[in-house]
């Protein structure tokens, strides 16, 4: 197996790992953590193929990540202080517990 | 502007590092073990037993067992057991004296209130703390012997109160002697005039 | 001082320098090596002790002037007061025990780690002092932690502290590793944890703690008025 | 500042159904003294606070007594005729009459606004066991609230009233009030090396196991 | 031809060259398919040994400094073992400089608690990662002119990176222990990195905006130069350099937790907050990250405001690279512990204000400033002058500014008085 | 809100055994932490203990637990004679035994209607004054602390004790524990060289005072943590009880060196500083203010200084009984208004021996002053109020 | 080189697995930590130096950070709350959909005939070049990212920020 498919292999059972959680964990904190791997999963890919890619000089797939990674830090701020809004007003993190969303 | 006052700390604080290099006012350490301030002229720690000679520390002892600083001791620390005979003091005075005299130093809070209250000049406040044990029973609970003084040591830590009590006590000698003279005195004028009056019938009641 | 005090009680700590018969004696048994680890282990030990800053009374006044800067217990390394017992080696009490303190006093004691020393500065913490006569007033710290060093008075100058100390020191410096009569801290029958009394309706449950303290016999006078 | 008739008199007037008693002091500080009964002391207060002549608003000092009930022998000297007919002969009569114990709450009160003072009052229970209530001063004068905690705690009176009257000083669980002048201290006493016959007696009572061949007397005293 | 070529090659001074020599003298002797392992490994025990002494010896200056600023003299007779096999007695008690290894041996020593209810495992990891994620930054600071352990395009981001996970430790430790108080300095921890590690990198940033380079080396390099012959081209000495500075320190302090931002570890409120629950030898390695994090942090200062290595007269040349660094190194540690002798704590509230309203925007403002600071690079004479005033100004308005806001409504204040 | 367990005193660090985090709901607030700070805790000063409940690190209640230090000095004082608790006055307030001594004196004399001489009343103002020079300086230094500085200006505010101290052990023989007064005067006249060291440390005192502020009264960090920190108000302040700088600190003006010009104060030119927001800051520029004015007064003592005995030569020492009768004493302690409170039957003990201590009534206010505002501060606002822990559990 | 892969893919996968199914959220996040730091080491190994900083500063530096805080905020809702998995239900439904998406990816990636099957030299990328592509091609991503974060700080501080909450400092 070359290493460009373990690499692939392994950003594709990441982001099964994070859409495991993302579904199944009923916790949102842990929710947004499973998303946060499948982005992950996904920089992976971009890596991987930018190092084994025909023109890695072009920096595309390292952009991408940076760009990624930013995004990925603005998600989890936005997430964790929505998870906190609601957590003081219901008293839980629980999202089948979160049901309505007026204050 | 934001930040003066700390500036002004800092300079404060480096005035006083530079004046612990040069400046015997700013550096304060005495180095204890080889370098001593001096004790305070009243300092006292614990009370010891004046005795007027370093030889005979407890045949010499001022102490006549009268109890008023184990009863006035606040933290009740002194035990005191008379003796059942008399021994002459030092003015020659047949007195009590203590067969035990215990301190605990483990209680004392060196008030100086017995010193105080003393009316012989017996017990009075040393001067010595460093003082430390490993026992407290046996290590810090005082006998007599260990409280006893010479005069000697008493005026090497307080010269001026010593001398005081010196010329108090030779004071009160002397009017005991003198005293003694004048009865010893009259009692002779009045023997010799009881004898010139009449042949003694019956011995002086006097004596 | 012109003469030392006869409490003193002049402890026979074998001093460092000279070799003395009772170090010929460890050496022989203990061989060069161990003896020499034995001497690294308790120069350090002796010369960084950390008191806990755990302050009772009068005392820890004078506790805190033994740091400042006309005493500087720093000199001796010892002026690293850490709050937390965790990380203190010398327990200084410092000041009347109460019976309501008691329980903390020895729970601080039960947290601090092996090897550790305790210094009873002052009247109150050796016997009660003054306040032994009171209702609420432990009559010596003794009676439920081992005390290694008692400096008496009240409160005692902070350099009888710095001479309790030092005191200390020699004793570190002349504990053993082996041999019977190696250092409390190394022996596994000693307590490393110590009862913690409670406090019940009239008094504290029990009064003392048998295991570290029994009355001693008394002098025996009783009949005086 | 009016004298303590004046205040009294105004508070009589003001409280008519109102018990209040001065006391005297015989000491050479003549800090006389108005005795409250428990039903007005309250209110009474809270005038002495707010009258603007006294302004009383500072309190400065709270303090409990123990007053144990006391056998109290008077003589009376009395002329008994002579049943013979004689002059009639002075007789010294003892009469004993024992006086009830009782509790009582000393209130120190001063005014800052006018800076005078002291007025003090005193509040008295009705006995030393179950007639321990007297109320409580702490919504007047806030700096009540932890002197009468300790007055509860060490002489045992109940401040009705009180907001937060728990034990102050003692732990939770003790059960006694040790400023109580018939409060028998624990027997834990160290005997050495001030062996002072009642100490040592109390320490061999303690610890019969240690001083063998003396008999132990028996339990010196039973704990309230 | 490489830097470090060029030193073995010997066209610089042999001081300089010494330690490069040093080492590669030893790995000649090795067989050459382990020279590679054996070159990192000397890099690696060189900088224990170096920092670890260093380390033990900032603890006894600290304990001496502070003595002396408070007046008094600080530990000075703890002297050597006298062990009773040798035949003499070392009497000397070595100033007390020996002091360090004797709380060595007893932290060494010490019984090794970890309470019941504690989280075994964090409660052990915690004093492990603090010391190796503190020891991570040492690998990209040019401690000389050819000393630099591992020579990285992007230096800076690589000891952000490292150094922003030791917070990290700080709440495993807090967490771990299980108590009330470690809880809250886990807590104070957190916000307070969360809140410092932005205006330190902002502080940091003109520098790589005028050296153009994330490289630890290049920034030191470009320093080099002396303008009149006297004053270096330390960034320092310049505007925006100088106000980037005064950031760096204060940053500096927050994000090593040294006093007045020791918040974590405040004594006088949280006992000793994360490490409460510690004793023994994973106190001393928490001991040890902090004077560690603390030296790499003022490594970094050094290396981009203070001119690195960087002599800073041109006659001193000689001197090797490594010793001025080294001697930068112990200013920097001596300014911090004279910080300490002097200030109090703030609270964590303004902790995070004084970072928010007032560190950031003067970073982001400084930003600008090292913007027009390197595209008037050009301005010679009077425009030289002209270029001094308006990067000053433009640092100093808003600082003034900023800071009335941030004291807004507290002065010390006048009293009245009362004469009856 | 679970019922804190008044019993036993939770360890101070978190017992190894049970839970450590209780969370605690209520309706207002959301995780509530119960903290128990003391009674071994590096700012309580001594045996203090708070049991704090925190919502995040804000207060949202403080009960304040005393009775660790609690040492039956009233039931021994009753036990015993009027002279042997004056030594056990000193160990009310450990930090200004000579103006304790002197409040003890005070109530002593004034149940007894005993006269004191001119010469030991001034000794009297100069020891009181020195005393408070003492304390001021030593708690601006424990306030610092609080602050956390390390140490320095309670080192500095240490440094110039010492030399204070000197001058009391010098005269009284022990450095803390001075038992210095006595029923109708004082038990050691100082010499000429006594008093000429004390005058010319009162001069160079400024000195100090001046370097002291420039470290500290300007820094912004203080002026950050202090100002507006655990309010007072005035009306709240006399209904407790507060006395002392605490009270002054917020505006009112009741100092009873001029309210009862008890001793010759009346004779002393002195202006009393007062607060006006009544906050911490307030209270700390109290002591450096009042400082500035005791020097003041210690200046003009040493000028005015009569000649004379300083006992009241029908004074007694031994076998001391005040006729029947009670007395209030009080005065202007460092702290607050000490009192005692004597009442005598005649014997040679007092029948009831009460003292008023500063210390345990300016904390009544405690927990209204840390509310809404975090640990740190509550710290610094217990620095503040001035408390020794012997003089509050006595 | 394929060794170091291996093993850092099972350190990734591993913790990440053992993260995801925790109880104990403290140890989900900072295993997650570890998860995280080891995906920095795979671009490390794949020679993205520039993106492995960024990653292990984001991530371990800052979103750790948020993410420990946010738990610690949250206390009493994880200790009062089961803490599992919503249901068994779900929990096997969520395995059957990652498992199939799992297999279709896994079939994907080993069905897929791959140009590259050798590694080249690892490609030199220095920041000067990220630098200039940043800058030059892509800049109005970066602008785009740039406003993405100011809003997302700002709609964070709107969102976490408590009501206005009157400090005692500033009545009067």
């Amino acid at each position: 197996m070359s290493p460009l498919q373990l690499c692939l292999l392994l950003s594709s059972l990441l982001f099964c790992v994070g859409l495991v959680a993302a579904m199944a964990r009923s916790n949102a904190i842990l929710v947004l953590l499973g998303v946060e791997l499948m982005l992950n999963a996904a920089n992976i890919n971009f890596i991987a193929f930018w190092r084994y890619g025909p023109n890695p000089e072009a920096g595309t797939g390292v952009l991408f990540v940076l760009f990624s990674i930013a995004v990925a830090a603005a998600e989890a701020a936005v997430g964790l202080a929505l998870v906190i809004a609601v957590y003081r007003h219901q008293k839980t993190i629980r999202l089948a517990s979160i049901n309505r969303l007026k204050g | 502007m934001l930040g003066s006052g700390i500036l002004k700390g800092l300079a404060v604080t480096a005035k006083n590092f530079a004046g612990s290099f040069y400046d015997p006012e700013r550096m304060a350490t005495v180095q204890y073990p080889e370098e001593r301030a001096p004790l305070g002229e009243h300092y006292r720690s614990f009370p010891l037993l004046v005795c007027e000679n370093a030889a005979d520390p407890l045949g010499t002892l001022r102490c006549v067992a009268c109890t008023i600083c184990e009863k006035e001791c606040p933290p009740q620390c002194i035990y005191i057991e008379k003796s059942k005979d008399k021994k002459p003091d030092a003015t020659g005075k047949p007195q009590l004296y203590p067969v035990i005299f215990t301190i605990d130093t483990a209680v004392c809070m060196g008030c100086g209130i017995c010193a105080e209250l003393c009316p012989f000049d017996s017990i009075k406040m040393d001067k010595v703390f460093e003082v430390t044990a490993t026992n407290r029973f046996t290590g810090l609970l005082l006998e007599r012997d260990q409280l006893a003084k010479s005069n000697a040591y008493y005026h090497s830590i307080r010269p001026a109160e010593a001398a005081e009590v010196d010329a108090r006590l030779a004071a009160e000698r002397l009017a005991a002697e003198e005293k003694a003279k004048a009865a010893a005195l009259a009692k002779a004028a009045a023997a010799a005039a009881k004898a010139a009056a009449a042949p003694p019938t019956t011995p002086p009641s006097a004596a | 001082m012109s003469t030392p005090a006869p409490t003193a009680a002049p402890q026979p700590f074998p001093a460092a320098g000279n070799i003395s018969d009772a170090d010929r004696e460890n050496l022989r048994r203990n061989g060069v090596l161990l003896t020499s680890l034995e001497e690294l282990y308790n120069w350090g030990r002796s010369n960084s002790i950390w008191p806990l800053q755990f302050g009772l009374a009068c005392c820890a006044i004078e506790m805190i002037a033994a740091a400042t800067a006309r005493f500087d217990i720093a000199r001796f390394g010892a002026e690293i007061f850490r709050p937390s017992p965790r990380q203190a080696d010398l327990m200084i009490v410092s000041g009347t025990v109460t019976k309501k303190m008691i329980p903390q006093v020895v729970r601080l004691w039960n947290q601090m780690p092996e090897p550790k020393y305790c210094i009873a500065m002052g009247a109150c913490a050796i016997s009660g002092g003054p306040f032994k006569q009171g209702y609420n007033v432990l009559k010596g710290v003794d009676r439920f932690i081992p005390v290694d060093i008692y400096i008496p008075g009240c409160p005692p100058r902070p350099e009888a502290l710095l001479n309790g100390l030092m005191q200390l020191q020699k004793k570190i410096r002349g504990e053993h590793l082996t041999g019977p009569d190696a250092a409390k801290h190394t022996r596994a029958d000693a307590p490393s944890e110590y009862a913690v009394p409670t406090c019940g309706a009239h008094d504290i449950e029990p009064t003392h703690n048998p295991a570290v303290w029994t009355p001693p016999v008394p002098l025996g006078r009783l009949g005086k008025g | 500042m009016e004298s303590l008739e004046q205040i009294r008199d105004r508070l009589l007037a003001r409280f008519p159904g109102a018990t209040i008693t001065l006391v005297p002091n015989p000491g050479p500080a003549a800090e006389h003294t108005i005795s409250l009964d428990n039903a007005h002391a309250f209110e009474i207060a809270r005038f002495l606070r707010d009258d603007p002549a006294l302004q009383l608003d500072y309190c400065s000092n709270v303090t409990g007594i123990d007053w144990p009930e006391k056998e109290i022998v008077e003589t009376k000297k009395v002329s008994v005729a002579d049943p013979a007919g004689g002059p009639a002969k002075v007789v010294e009569e003892k009469t004993k009459r024992i006086e009830p114990g009782r509790l009582e709450a000393v209130y120190h009160l001063y005014s800052m606004a006018l800076r005078h003072g002291p007025v003090i009052i005193r509040l008295r229970t009705g006995n030393r066991s179950d007639q321990v209530t007297v109320p409580s001063l702490t919504p007047v004068w806030r700096s009540c609230d932890f002197q009468e905690r300790e007055i509860f705690d060490l002489f045992g009176i109940v401040f009705e009233g009180h907001p937060n009257l728990r034990r102050l000083l003692m732990w939770g669980d003790f059960k006694d009030h040790p400023m109580r002048k018939d409060y028998v201290e624990p027997d834990d006493y160290e005997w050495e090396p001030t062996p002072h016959a009642e100490v040592l007696e109390r320490a061999q009572a303690h610890y019969p196991s240690v001083t063998p061949g003396v008999s132990a007397p028996a339990q010196v005293e039973a704990k309230p | 031809m490489s830097a470090y070529a060029m030193a073995v090659a010997g066209s610089e001074p042999f001081l300089e060259r010494a330690p490069l020599l040093l080492r590669d003298a030893f790995v000649q002797l090795l067989p050459a398919p382990t020279q590679w392992l054996v070159h990192h490994l000397i890099t690696i025990v060189a900088i224990l040994a170096v920092f670890g002494l260093f380390f033990a010896f900032t603890t006894i200056a600290e304990r001496k400094l502070l003595g002396r600023l408070q007046n008094r003299r600080g530990p000075n007779r703890t002297g050597v073992p006298q062990f009773s096999i040798l035949p003499w007695r070392f009497k000397h008690t070595l100033f007390g400089l020996s002091q360090p290894f004797a709380d060595a041996v007893k932290a060494l020593t010490k019984e090794d608690i970890v309470p019941a209810a504690a989280d075994k495992l964090l409660h052990f990891l915690a004093p492990v990662l603090v010391v190796a994620f503190s020891l991570l930054t040492f690998a990209v600071l040019p401690f000389g002119r050819n000393l630099i352990p591992v020579e990285l395009d992007s230096a800076l981001l690589y000891f952000f990176a490292a150094g922003s996970a030791t917070e990290l430790t700080i709440f495993m430790a807090g967490w771990a222990s299980r108590n009330k108080y470690s809880l809250l300095a886990a807590m104070r921890a957190l916000a307070q990195v969360i809140s410092y590690e932005l205006p330190l990198m902002l502080s940091v940033v003109p520098v790589v905006l005028v050296a153009g380079s994330l490289s630890t080396r290049e920034i030191a390099l470009a320093q080099g130069g002396w303008t009149f012959g006297i004053i270096p081209h330390w960034n320092v000495f310049t505007p925006w350099g100088f106000a980037g500075f005064l950031l760096f320190l204060v940053a500096a302090l927050a994000e090593s937790n040294r006093s007045p931002f020791d918040l974590p570890e405040a004594e006088s409120e949280l006992v000793a907050g994360h490490l409460t629950e510690y004793s023994g030898f994973k106190y001393a390695l928490f001991f040890m990250a902090e004077y560690f994090g603390l030296t790499a942090l003022s490594g970094l200062g050094i290396t981009i405001f203070l001119g690195g290595w960087q002599a800073p007269v041109p006659f001193l040349g000689f001197v090797p690279s490594y010793a001025w660094f080294m001697l930068k190194l112990v200013g920097m540690i001596g300014f911090f512990i004279w910080v300490r002798g002097t200030l109090l704590r703030l609270r964590i509230d303004q902790l995070t204000r004084l970072a928010w309203q007032f560190i950031v925007p003067l970073a982001l403002i400084n930003l600008l400033n090292a913007a027009f600071w390197s595209l008037t690079r050009d301005w010679t004479g009077a425009l030289q002058l002209v270029r001094w005033v308006i990067s000053a100004a433009i640092v100093v308005g808003p600082f003034v500014l900023l800071g009335r806001k941030l004291n807004a409504g507290r002065a010390p204040r006048t009293y009245r008085y009362a004469t009856s | 809100m679970s019922p804190a367990a008044p019993t036993q005193a939770p360890a101070p660090f978190g017992a190894p055994s049970g839970p450590t985090v209780r969370t605690v709901t209520d309706a207002f607030h959301g995780d509530l932490l119960e903290v128990s700070m003391g009674p071994q805790h590096p700012s309580t000063h001594g045996v203090f203990r708070m049991d704090v409940t925190l919502d995040g690190e804000v207060i949202v209640k403080l009960k304040p637990v005393f009775g660790y230090l609690h040492r039956n000095h009233e039931k021994i004082a009753e036990n015993t004679s009027y002279l042997a608790s004056m030594p056990y006055t000193d160990r009310l307030d450990y930090l200004c035994s000579m103006s304790t001594n002197w409040a003890y004196a005070l109530a002593v004399e004034k149940l007894a209607g005993q006269a004191v001489p001119d010469r030991a009343q001034y000794l009297r103002i100069i020891l009181a004054e020195l005393t408070r020079i003492v304390n001021h300086a030593c708690l601006v230094g424990f306030l610092f602390n609080d602050l956390g500085t390390s140490f320095t200006p309670l080192l500095y505010a240490f440094r110039e004790r010492e030399k204070i101290i000197d001058l009391f052990e010098a005269l009284s023989g022990s450095r803390m524990m001075c038992n210095y007064q006595r029923f109708g005067g004082c038990r050691i006249d100082p010499s000429p060289e006594w008093l000429a060291a004390a005058s010319r440390l009162v001069d160079n005192f400024p000195r100090f005072l001046d370097e002291y502020e420039r470290m500290l009264t300007g820094n912004e960090i203080l002026l950050a943590r202090t100002q507006g920190v655990g309010r007072l108000k005035a009306a709240n302040a006399i209904n407790a009880g507060i006395t002392g700088p605490v009270l002054r600190a917020a505006g009112v003006n009741y100092d009873l060196r001029k309210v009862d010009a008890y001793g010759f104060y009346s004779r002393f030119d002195f202006r009393v500083p007062l607060g006006e927001h009544g906050d911490t800051y307030d209270r700390y520029m109290m002591r450096i203010l009042e400082m500035r004015e005791s020097v003041k007064i210690l200046q003009q003592a040493f000028r005015d200084l009569p000649t004379g005995p300083i006992m009241d030569p029908k004074a007694k020492i031994r076998g001391f009984r005040p006729k029947a009768g009670e007395a209030y004493g009080r005065l202007e302690s460092p702290k607050g208004e000490l009192g005692f409170y004597l009442l005598s039957d005649g014997t040679p003990n007092p029948y009831r021996y009460r003292v008023r201590p500063p210390s345990l009534i300016n904390l009544t206010l405690l927990e209204e002053m840390c509310l809404g505002h975090t640990v740190a501060d509550a710290v610094v606002i217990l620095g503040s109020i001035d408390i020794v822990l012997g003089e509050v559990d006595r | 080189m394929t060794l170091a892969l291996i093993l850092l893919s099972v350190l990734i996968l591993g913790s990440a697995i053992v993260a995801l199914s925790l109880r104990n959220l403290i140890h989900s996040a900072l295993l997650l930590v570890a998860c995280w730091a080891g995906i920095a080491a795979f671009y490390l190994w794949a020679g993205a130096e520039f993106v492995a900083f960024a990653q292990g500063l984001v991530y371990v530096g800052a979103i750790s950070m948020v993410v420990l805080f946010a738990v610690l905020l949250t206390r009493q809702g994880t200790a009062s709350e089961p803490l599992g998995f919503a249901s068994w239900q779900r929990f096997i439904l969520a395995l059957v959909a990652g498992g199939g998406v799992a297999g279709i990816l896994v079939g994907a990636v080993l069905g897929t005939p791959l140009t590259v099957t050798t590694p080249g030299p690892v490609p030199v990328l220095t920041v000067k070049q990220i630098g200039a592509q940043l800058m030059g091609p892509h800049v109005v991503a970066l602008l785009v990212v740039g406003i993405l974060l100011t809003v997302s700080l700002l709609g964070a501080v709107v969102l976490a920020a408590e009501e206005n909450v009157k400090s005692p400092e500033d009545e009067v």
